[in-house]
């Protein structure tokens, strides 16, 4: 999250859409109703009437996988009636910047798309530079090249009347729920978005945040009090093993993994490492060097040295622009390619699509080692339903874990505060916790390289593991430490003298000379040079009164708890809106929130840096060339959408995203035999795939088998009555629940025609409880987002029959 | 008649997240039923001898065309002159004097189910079917008597949920009612002169529950 | 706080809860009797008392800060609607039987300090001030002067002085500011003398030793030292009576007893409800911790 | 605690009253040692510890006062932290049931199991069994496959034929560990649920 839980009472506006808070965050539905209280307006948006949307001021319905439609119509809406915040697009955005000539886009394409390859040449989406490399701006936002006329000619597209036909949204709730959220353009309102998977979980999931983002910068809410970018995130500590990286392409700290055309640190770091020649742009990202010359002193400890560039040859390298995220790797298991597989705390088997895909990839495994909890599908697939076990060639590992009230260790939540939770109970029997088994294990691939060496064994032998508590456990604490950094000789910095060994206090005390480590450089600062754990603490002070809690835990970066913050001040440092003061320039120092740098406010034009610090320019990407698909987003229907042809354009899916060849891996778009739209979500009463929910007696009995969540109108058509067994079929597999016929569904009008939708919990597998009914993920498509691919489990056609 | 105990059930306030059903089947150490998916959220189905409090859904079309979802904690109404005990033959239902809670005592095996229920306008009493007797919520009358508050109460977290002594709740229920009425006309209480457990509702009571009034 | 009861329904509110807690721990019966005749008639005194709600001076630097208690002891002690020197002698003269019945080797005191009061020799305002700030020297010395053991004469003082500190209390207690305060009373200074959990929030509040004021405490610091680390503090309850426990600290060495009222339906009679878990007072003195404060009944081993 | 001056209130409470000893006033006290020694031999007398945490479910991270057994280290209660300024000690019903993922759930995962190849039942093992051989399974492979360079002859040093997930259910610090190991073996086939 940009902000943080306890900031969405400052509210004036909240949309909840691609989420359903009340059910699945309900407690940080909390602050939602903290802000209702003060008068806040809730906006719902859903294919389904759900909870939240019962509490919500207005409600209105959209057919799965159509969101980039519905929140372009909102940009057309905001321009069309003046309702931005011109001096925040200004200072704050590359509103005023002017695109290069060659840049266009045309009927769904932008230029330099290469249908072979499905990728783009990015070379005409640059911006105009003067002879100093300096970009080429318009203040007054006139000029037909500059980004803000290009975004308007791009969402002039966007009609409420061709919205309405895609979406199925009635015009007169887009317009209401336009006006509602656009109200709060311009300094005195702050309005903020709550998303989750409803968004991610599509192939355009990036490019849909990436429209709300706009939105966001448009009516300048990003970087103020009750504004953001919001993800409610599912899981306890995702925010955290986001952070840690435990993701093929990035290495902890969001350092991208290094590519073979960088064949050393040199060539890695001027690949990696942005410029700008833009006047007051802190381009934070300019110390990349820094972070991962400290990275690879943290793991490889006095083997690293500036001659051996700092053991830069033990990281593995991609092939440039190689992707191999877990679709991609079960894709080689299906195809015999994988070995081994290690499986922690995760049950694959339920939540990968396609499931009959992914139970027979396991099934081709040498061996599998998984740790868990309670026994789920994954570990049993071996004599899952239809399986027989005698054919099964794979050996299985379970390991018994430690649950985490049983063991030391951080967290970190969705606003990205560090908690420190400690040990309260021992594991049942022999459970151990999985960071003790890690110890143990690289413990002993240590001794088997010393004594029998190996496939280059000096990555194994240099890697740092002193973690150990002295009795053969592992020592949390010790981690901790290592993920802050250390000085690795004395050295005096930021006026203060620090002992070798000592832990550093801020990241902007890391060097790339090998002098410091940091196992993470966005955690550094979260153990004091004195060993102090700041995310223990419990201070209850909040001297803004904004409900920041400076001294309650500790949140990264360096305690800052809203990002982009110096974006909530005029050019002389005081607050745009006073009654939030989020930040204040007293003079010679700012007050609030920890400030995004303690440069002067901008009216100091030779010392001060624009807001937007992690950005090469300083400013906000209203303009966005990052991203695989385009600078703007725009709407293509699903893979597996109801469409044959994408009403926006000739364009029918997204153009750059990887589709997969095995024949198990079929897609059927506009399929007479798959008619209805189809979406997944969790329950209240369940938690992701069930794996631990299942387990517990009282709340299956509340929740007990899976269901089909449909219309009268479908249920009529196919002779379904409430409660009756039904099939669901995809072009994958099928699956059999109860059908919940109910008015909080309805068919969509789209494109003049009528588009059924339907929905289903993916909390069951056949595992426990014995009755209870399988995983929807039988029935989802083997297609991720062009960017992340996050799976696209929001949007999918499937066939609705009695049983 | 204002003295005793009393309960607000604040539909308005409730999301549905079913702690108070859990925490009665706790207090009252009653098993969890073995259920089934029947089309709904609302499960266990209904009240039975093991299952003294639902939560109930009840969806339809609201007059703007847009859907309507409704939750209603279902209890016992603790009547101030229960229907229940027309059913009596000596006093097989009781009162209790200082709280005012109904309780059927196991001696109800002697009546008949029928007429009792007959007498409830709000289809609460159920028969165990092995030994006959009549079960319901007992306003936690052990806790009541150790001065603790109902189970379902205490675990509520948005405040749908209120106890006190009658004179104080009938005064929330006024305010909640009044502050209501402002958004939602049709807001009111139900049968409050008449029951200690006041439900409060911003649409028509059968909208929640075809026993929801008397 | 409830609506203000007459002495009579006072005196007979601690009878009540002195009956219901000797039901329930029929062990504690004649500590009981001891001291039901004190509880009854210092509940008594308290709700005959006139408001005494003369405001405290501008809070000067004694008031303000963590951990500075609001009221200095004159300040406490300066009221307009009572006359505290006549209205002490009043009250020694009715809790002196109750010490004699309830507690035999105080006769000799009571008889003391009888004697002391009728020979003029006992200044009581004087003494009642030493007391309160801590002054040893001149509290001994006025009793000497008034021919009463020290500690006998503090005892028999401070039980009658009760009655007029808790409701003096009670009329300041507006001044607090909101949220928490660390061990010590904001008001007077004191040590806690009972903690309490409340509300669905599960918030832990304090009760004082000395003038019985109410303040919210943090639940995962030590009470009494402010001790945070978690493996060094602990709690014991008896199994079976899970409203009523023990919180110990082995950084202080001191515990202190609580009760849990989440779901009690109106708050206990706060004057008994120290006496109920002398029991608990016991087993902590025995794994050998000593208690927060000292109070009359809690000086077991 | 700060230094309170004279004309303050001390714990005036501890100063001298604190001399009189109940059972030095009169008061006898035999019932009360006969009943405290009683629940002490019935051990009814329960010691525990109340530690802080955070509910594991859903990224909120609502606080937990988790309360254990101090001899037997089970959980006897878990409730909302009142003092945590998100979710101020209340809980959603999911997280009023964590109490049934601690060691009072009987399904609790308890033995190191393994499946042999082709079996059809778990057999039990030891830990340093299950360790050393899981040890030698990833040697093997990777001394097989490991690449030193790719098809275009470029330095890769990199293992394609073992695959990990897992997990935002784990600690920071656990994440760390297993992103360092698997960085050390070459490994490129990583991912976990932030990305489904």
């Amino acid at each position: 999250m940009t902000n943080h839980w306890i900031d969405i009472r400052h509210s004036d506006c909240i949309l909840i859409m691609g989420s359903n808070a009340a059910e699945n965050h309900p407690i940080s539905f909390k602050w939602v109703t903290r802000a209702k209280e003060k008068g806040a307006k809730l906006i719902s948006v859903d294919p389904r009437f759900t909870r939240t949307s019962s509490k919500a001021d207005f409600y209105a319905p959209l057919r799965s996988g159509t969101d980039i439609a519905f929140l372009g119509g909102m940009i057309n809406y905001i321009l069309e009636n003046q309702k931005y915040y011109r001096d925040y697009l200004v200072t704050h955005t590359n509103a005023p910047y002017l695109v290069n000539e060659g840049f266009g886009f045309d009927d769904g394409l932008f230029s330099g798309y290469d249908s072979a390859s499905r990728k783009y040449d990015k070379a005409t989406w640059a911006m105009q530079t003067d002879e100093a490399g300096v970009v080429k701006k318009d203040a007054s936002l006139d000029d037909p090249r500059c980004v803000l006329q290009l975004l308007r000619q791009h969402y002039s597209r966007y009609t409420l009347e061709l919205v309405s036909s895609i979406t199925g949204t009635p015009v007169e709730d887009l317009r209401t729920v336009y006006e509602m959220f656009s109200s709060t353009g311009g300094p005195e309102k702050a309005g903020t978005i709550m998303y989750a998977l409803g968004w991610t979980q599509h192939t355009v999931g990036t490019q849909i945040i990436r429209t709300m983002a706009i939105i966001q910068l448009l009516l300048g809410n990003i970087g103020v009090c009750g504004g953001g970018v919001n993800a409610l995130r599912g899981e306890p500590n995702v925010q955290g093993s986001t952070d840690m990286c435990v993701l093929y392409h990035i290495l902890p700290g969001y350092l991208r993994a290094p590519w073979a055309d960088a064949p050393d640190l040199k060539s890695y770091i001027a690949q990696v490492t942005p410029k700008t020649k833009e006047p007051n742009s802190a381009n934070w990202w300019q110390n990349y060097s820094k972070y991962i010359v400290s990275l690879l002193k943290s793991w490889y400890g006095e083997a690293a040295t500036p001659e051996n560039d700092f053991c830069y040859q033990h990281v593995p390298k991609l092939d440039t622009g190689q992707n191999r995220s877990i679709m991609n790797f079960f894709d080689d298991m299906y195809a015999g390619k994988i070995k081994g597989f290690i499986c922690l705390a995760q049950n694959p088997a339920c939540h990968v699509p396609n499931a009959n895909k992914t139970r027979a990839a396991l099934a081709k495994l040498d061996w599998l080692v998984h740790a868990n909890i309670f026994d789920n599908e994954t570990a049993s697939f071996w004599h899952g339903p239809g399986v027989d076990s005698k054919k099964v060639k794979t050996e299985v590992f379970l390991l018994p874990s430690a649950a985490f009230m049983e063991k030391d260790g951080s967290l970190t939540n969705s606003g990205r505060w560090v908690h420190w939770r400690y040990k309260a109970s021992v594991p049942p029997g022999d459970g151990m916790p999985i960071g003790d088994m890690l110890y143990r294990l690289v413990n002993k691939l240590k001794a088997l390289y010393k004594k029998e060496g190996g496939a280059y064994p000096a990555p194994i032998l240099d890697l740092s593991w002193e973690y150990g508590d002295g009795k053969g456990n592992l020592d949390a604490m010790s981690v901790a430490k290592a993920v802050n950094g250390y000085f690795l000789k004395d050295v005096s910095a930021g006026g203060k003298d620090f002992k070798k060994g000592q832990n550093v206090p801020s990241f902007a005390m890391l060097r790339d000379d090998g002098s410091t480590s940091a196992g993470n450089w966005l955690y550094t600062g979260m153990v004091t040079p004195d060993g102090k754990n700041l995310a223990q603490r419990r201070g209850k002070s909040d001297p803004t009164g904004l409900g920041l809690y400076p001294e309650w835990s500790w949140c990264w970066p360096v305690n800052r708890r809203v990002l982009y913050n110096r974006a909530s001040v005029d050019a002389q440092g005081q607050p745009i809106n006073p009654n939030k003061p989020l930040l204040t320039w007293t003079g010679d120092k700012w007050v609030g929130d920890v400030p995004d740098g303690a440069w002067p406010p901008l009216a100091d034009q030779e010392k001060t840096m624009r807001a937007f610090i992690m950005k090469p320019h300083g400013v906000a990407s209203i303009f966005g060339p990052g991203l695989a698909e385009g600078p703007f987003p725009e709407h293509y229907e699903p893979v597996e959408g109801p469409l044959a042809q994408n009403p926006m354009s000739g364009q029918r899916i997204n153009p750059v995203v990887k589709l997969f060849k095995d024949p198990i891996d079929v897609y059927a778009p506009a399929d007479p035999r798959f008619p209805v739209v189809c979406t997944t979500y969790t329950a209240t009463e369940h938690w992701c795939s069930g794996a631990i929910s299942r387990w517990m007696p009282w709340l299956t009995e509340a929740m007990p088998q899976v269901y089909l969540e449909m219309s009268h109108e479908l249920a009529e058509q196919k002779g379904i009555k409430n409660g009756d067994k039904v099939r669901i079929a995809s072009a994958r597999g099928q699956l059999d629940a109860v059908a919940m016929v109910t008015v909080r569904l309805r068919p969509f009008k789209v494109q003049g025609q009528e588009v059924h939708q339907v929905g289903m919990t993916f909390n069951y597998g056949w595992r426990h409880p014995k009755d209870a009914g399988d995983s929807a993920n039988l029935l989802t498509p083997t297609v991720g987002d062009a960017n992340t691919m996050a799976p696209e489990y929001k949007a999918f056609m499937v066939s609705v029959s009695k049983a | 008649m204002s003295e005793g105990k009393s309960i607000i059930m604040d539909t308005s306030r409730c999301t549905a997240c079913r702690g108070c059903q859990i925490a009665c089947k706790q207090w009252n150490g009653l098993p969890g039923t073995k259920t089934k998916q029947t089309g709904t959220y609302q499960n266990p189905p209904d009240m039975s001898y093991q299952t003294f409090k639902v939560v109930r859904f009840a969806e339809g079309k609201a007059d703007n065309g847009k859907p309507y979802w409704y939750f209603f904690s279902d209890m016992c109404r603790h009547c101030l002159n229960p229907g229940c005990m027309e059913g009596n033959k000596k006093n097989e239902i009781i009162q209790d004097p200082a709280t005012g809670a109904v309780i059927h005592t196991p001696a109800t095996k002697k009546l008949d189910y029928n007429t009792v229920l007959a007498g409830c306008p709000y289809d609460i009493p159920r028969q165990d079917p092995k030994t006959k007797e009549l079960k319901k919520c007992t306003m936690c009358l052990d806790r009541m008597r150790d001065n603790k508050i109902p189970a379902c109460v205490k675990t509520c977290p948005t405040g749908a949920l209120v106890f006190g002594e009658r004179e104080e709740i009938l005064k929330i229920v006024e305010e909640r009612v009044a502050k209501l009425k402002q958004t939602h006309p049709k807001a009111k209480a139900l049968n409050p002169d008449d029951v200690r457990v006041i439900f409060i509702v911003t649409d028509d009571p059968d909208r929640y529950h075809k026993f929801a009034e008397a | 706080m409830s609506a203000a009861l007459t002495p009579d329904q006072a005196a007979s509110q601690v009878d009540q809860a002195l009956d219901r807690l000797q039901t329930r721990t029929p062990a504690l019966a004649q500590v009981v009797s001891a001291f039901r005749g004190l509880l009854r008639v210092q509940a008594e005194i308290k709700a005959g008392l006139p408001a005494l709600d003369r405001p405290l001076p501008a809070p000067g630097d004694a008031g303000r800060g963590p951990g500075r208690p609001l009221a200095g002891v004159a300040d406490f002690l300066a009221v307009e609607d009572l006359d505290l020197p006549q209205h002490l002698s009043q009250a020694l003269g009715r809790i002196l039987p109750e010490l004699e019945r309830g507690f035999p080797a105080l006769a000799p005191v009571a008889e003391a300090i009888r004697s002391a009061l009728t020979a003029g020799t006992l200044a009581l305002a004087a003494t009642l001030d030493a007391l309160l700030g801590g002054d040893r020297a001149r509290l001994e010395a006025l009793a000497a002067q008034a021919g009463v053991d020290a500690p006998g004469l503090e005892f028999a003082l401070l039980q009658a002085a009760k009655p007029f500190l808790e409701r003096r209390a009670q009329a300041l207690a507006g001044r607090l500011a909101k949220g928490e305060h660390g061990g010590n009373c904001p008001l007077c200074g004191s040590l806690p003398e009972l903690s309490y959990i409340q509300g669905t929030a599960g918030q832990r509040w304090l009760r004082c030793s000395l003038c019985a004021t109410h303040w919210r405490s943090s639940r995962t610091a030590c009470p009494v030292c402010g001790n945070e680390e978690q493996a060094k503090m602990g709690f014991f309850f008896v199994e079976g009576q899970e409203n009523q426990r023990v919180d110990h600290c082995s950084v202080c060495g001191k515990y202190l007893v609580g009760l849990d009222l989440r779901g009690q339906d109106q708050d206990p009679v706060w004057a008994t409800a120290g006496l109920g878990m002398i029991h608990l007072d016991l087993l902590a003195q025995q794994k050998g911790f000593s208690p927060a404060a000292a109070l009359p009944w809690n000086r077991l081993v | 605690m700060s230094k309170i001056t004279r004309r303050e209130f001390m714990a005036a409470t501890g100063m001298l009253a604190g001399g009189l000893a109940l059972s030095s006033l009169g008061v006898p006290l035999g019932a009360v040692q006969a009943y405290a020694g009683e629940l002490s031999k019935a051990e009814r007398v329960k010691m525990a510890q109340t530690f802080i945490s955070t509910c594991d479910f859903c990224s909120v991270s609502c606080g937990l006062l988790i309360s254990s057994d101090a001899k037997t280290k089970k959980v006897i209660n878990i409730e909302g932290d009142p003092e945590h300024p998100i979710n101020e000690g209340a809980l959603c019903a999911k997280g009023a049931s964590i109490f049934q993922e601690s060691t009072n759930n009987p399904d609790r995962l308890k033995k190191v199991l393994y499946r042999a190849p082709y079996s059809t039942k778990w057999e039990t093992k030891t830990w340093d069994w299950a360790l050393d051989t899981i040890a030698k399974r990833i040697k093997a492979v990777r001394d097989k496959d490991f690449m030193t360079t790719n098809a275009k002859g470029q330095v890769v040093n990199r293992l394609e034929s073992i695959a990990h997930i897992g997990s935002s259910k784990m600690d920071n610090e656990e994440c760390w560990l297993v992103s360092a190991m698997l960085r050390s073996l070459g490994l490129v086939n990583i991912d976990h649920q932030a990305r489904v």
